[in-house]
């Protein structure tokens, strides 16, 4: 059998071994409950609050500010919004978001607007970045809260948040960062950043599925969505996920101490990939920002062709990667982010999206490199579109695609 | 997720290429939604003696226009006309659920180049049938 | 060193080795995204299935129905109320639940309440029994949902849920059960006992912690709490915890085969450690009803004396047990289900709360018999109060110990 | 979560007992709240010479009840009315924060005494500061 290579880490990261070992004992012997008074759940107790402090440490929080443990990033960024808004709906019902974030904001402000509130999507350019004019548009006196991605997991673009930090801190308005996709990539110092609430997932971290955290700097104050037995500061109840909270914070200490190391081979692998991709296909585009990426990302645009089936090919030779192809998704949904940047849907069925892992290495790199142009070449053979019948020459035509689809 | 007869069919595809000398080309699909299908055939005494067909689409979209050619070459017209969506899925040994719409789009595809076909020849479809 | 021994299982239970086994795969392994194409995603996708199939298995669910994996059983008993009440809001505003809910229900409702429902809260008897004339006159044409404990985990006793879900039935009302303290304890069977939600916890089942899952009839229609990516049937969105599922089926599937066998073990320990203390100790009284009570529990209030001295000491010998005195708790609280029974608040800090596991023995059970005794006689020694210096003595003299505290 | 110090005087609590003969009994708490602390003394020459206690409550409660006992025995009325809540926790090498109550309970059930013993012999606690 070939040697199976990740190159789809937006899908999932294996658990570092370090953060396994560091885990087990959780399962079997400390398994107590940290409100308990004996020793196996004080030693849980423990476990948590060092956890906090290694999560904190990652993004250099303050001991004041507060880690609270979720089960994911999805559940942070709910926890953020929902739990703000409710909070301080008296103060206004305006919420801005951009054009790149991820479902768990987007579905999370639509469902809010439900509730009486109302949202702007900020716009990007061409390379996904944020157009600060019009996030300083945007503002409204009914606005309370502003939530700005950190990095985009699909293309790779990471956002000027120092600037958009500022006009948020300058008209007073809180600020959340959805760092799950940059943190340990990139360097992340909430206080330095002027970031008052900021969403993290253990699994980006080489951690445990199933945890996430969200930040809060003191003072921010948020309403709870789970009710309960008051658990972490009473903002997040439910018995806790020892063990999962433990291998967080293991994850994030070792982010932490090896990020300039990791992020450094990345972007070597990274620059590489792309070098080398662009160089050997023709018609190949790089979304997202040239510079301003993150370290492990990669997202290439193959035109004329469709982006499962190059994927299905490059795994029949050990390759995972992803597509932005709408053809994989559950709804068959065009990627929301190339849209934004002005890719054309059906230029956007042809994006790669290539997110390496720490255990990558060049020689996987340069196997790729020699493996999938020929695919790039079998695909476009066999495809009807081509620069001489471009995509534009349908765009008016009626799809009989989806009516035959509906009189089935 | 996808049968190995399906895989099998996408990477060594049956009958792919253009036809420069077809009689028709059924076109259908819209790069729009991901798939776009041609089947061009070429009729003797209202057999199809000959098909191929070019793609841009997901695997189920390239294995499925495969096995419409591998189905339809040397049939009559009428044949060809009734081979339906199930007959593709069927000897595929099965679509993934959220994939069966391709079925659908190679049989129309077929379905298209048979009307063309006709209407070249000032017929249409209920004339043979 | 003393052996360790758990009658602590009420928080929290160590994992079942074989169900560490069947998750470790999806730690290092298959950790793909279960929505990506790839063979490791179809293999957590799978994975994810089966699990579901498992946990259906334990509660007798239709393969119509579905179970919606959450991070845990506060989760999963909130998104039974919020979403339930928030879908429905139409029909009605009123709730009704018990007074032997965990605060994960209790919580949820007050919550709810603050945005326009209303909840009664249905008195019990003294062996905390609902009394179900009340359930009766509770329902108004307002009445939306209904939600009811099977077993409680602190006093042991069960609900009788057929004659309560008639009473739900016959007023075309859909019943949510709480058992997360009776599931894999005693027989569930979702189908004939009529119920419509029913939320459930890995790690009562020996699985993993930061897991659960709600049990939703077919038909029913619930809200989402989490908003994003649309996983779990687009109720429960966020990347799954795929180790942690695959943990909660295993676990749920060892529960069922072994649930007979693990019963009566436990119902043996259970009543011997109960004999056993009402035996060589005066004044001790169990909680809870003497018959209808989960396999694992004993709670046994001890007068004159507090609840954590004992549990001390008991830790000393190397006993780990739970007390439902006040003191225990981070609010210093009592614990609502003794008053609701009718315990004084005074009382109630003499109850010790003993949760038996698979892995303890009769062995243990007599030395704890043997332990226990010259513990009580000691605090009791110790104690001011006595028959001749009841608790009642003081029942209306100024707090003055809760004074002191305020000057401070 | 207790210092070692802490379960010493819990497992073997100093002057633990009634006294028959007590020239004054400070009783505070209240078992609704969790903690009862009976301190019995004897009185010299305005001095201390015997003090016990009587305690229901947690394991905090105990050992600040024999802690202050320990701290007392032997005092003046004034050195000992003058011994604080952190004179008790700091004996105790630290209370968890969520115990600091139970110090306070001792501490206010020794002062209770010598204010009921003053009380008998008609004095006030300034006729004596
Ligand atoms: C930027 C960003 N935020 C949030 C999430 C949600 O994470 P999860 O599905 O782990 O809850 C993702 C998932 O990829 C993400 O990329
Ligand atoms: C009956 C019942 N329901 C719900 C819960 C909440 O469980 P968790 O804290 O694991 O979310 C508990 C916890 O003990 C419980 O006993």
């Amino acid at each position: 059998m070939v040697e199976q290579v990740n190159f789809n880490h937006s899908a999932g990261v294996p658990i570092d071994e370090r953060v396994l070992q560091a885990m087990e004992p959780y399962f079997r012997k400390f398994y107590g409950n940290p409100s308990s008074v004996h020793s196996a759940g004080q030693q849980s107790a423990k476990a948590i609050e060092n956890a906090r402090v290694q999560v904190s440490q990652l993004i250099a929080a303050d001991s004041k500010d507060r880690i609270i443990f979720t089960s994911g990033a999805t559940e942070a960024n709910n926890l953020a919004l929902q739990g703000f808004a409710y909070r301080h709906r008296r103060n206004g019902n305006h919420i801005i978001i951009s054009q790149m974030e991820h479902l768990s904001i987007i579905n999370t402000v639509k469902f809010l607007s439900k509730q009486g509130f109302e949202y702007n999507q900020v716009k990007v350019d061409q390379y996904g970045v944020i157009d600060t004019q019009a996030l300083q548009k945007a503002i409204t006196d009914q606005t309370i809260i502003i939530s700005i991605q950190h990095g985009n997991k699909e293309v790779g673009t990471i956002q000027p948040i120092a600037k958009i930090s500022k006009i948020a801190n300058d008209a007073a308005i809180p600020l959340h960062v959805d760092a799950v996709a940059s943190a340990g990539q990139i360097p992340i110092d909430v206080t330095k950043m002027g970031i008052s609430m900021l969403s993290l997932s253990s699994n980006d971290l080489y951690g445990p599925k199933g945890v996430g955290a969200l930040f809060t700097k003191r003072g921010i104050s948020i309403q709870p969505i789970l009710l309960g037995g008051g658990q972490e500061y009473g903002i997040r109840s439910g018995s806790e996920n020892v063990a999962g909270i433990v291998g967080m914070g293991a994850a994030a200490e070792i982010a932490q101490q090896q990020l300039e190391k990791n992020a450094t081979h990345l972007r070597g692998l990274r620059d590489n990939l792309i070098k080398g991709v662009l160089n050997k296909v023709d018609e190949a585009y790089l979304n997202g920002h040239p510079k301003n990426r993150l370290p492990n990302n990669a997202n290439i645009r193959f035109a004329f062709i469709e982006g499962e089936s190059i994927t299905l090919h490059l795994s029949l030779h050990g390759f995972l990667v992803a597509t932005s192809s709408a053809c994989t998704s559950k709804t068959l949904a065009p990627s929301h982010c190339l849209l934004s940047m002005g890719v054309s849907e059906a230029e956007a069925h042809g994006a790669l999206q290539l997110t390496l892992g720490r255990e990558n290495t060049l020689n996987q790199v340069d196997r790729f490199i020699e493996v999938l142009p020929p695919i790039i070449t079998k695909l476009r053979a066999m495809s009807p579109l081509s620069k001489d019948v471009p995509y534009d020459l349908f765009e008016d035509e009626e799809h009989d695609h989806e009516h035959s689809h509906e009189h089935d | 997720m996808y049968t190995q007869k399906v895989i099998e069919h996408f990477t060594t595809p049956r009958n792919m290429g253009e036809m420069e000398d077809a009689d028709a080309i059924g076109k259908v699909g819209n790069p729009v939604c991901g798939d776009l299908i041609w089947i061009y055939i070429k009729v003797k005494d209202d057999v199809i003696t000959d098909i191929t067909f070019k793609t841009f689409g997901c695997a189920a979209a390239i294995a499925t226009s495969s096995m419409i050619t591998e189905l339809t070459k040397g049939k009559t017209l009428k044949e060809a006309y009734q081979i339906t969506r199930n007959d593709v899925a069927e000897n595929l040994e099965g679509l993934p659920p959220i994939k069966m719409h391709c079925s659908n789009l190679a049989a129309d595809g077929l379905h298209k180049a048979i009307e063309e076909y006709l209407e070249k020849t000032g017929r249409t479809i209920d004339d043979i049938k």
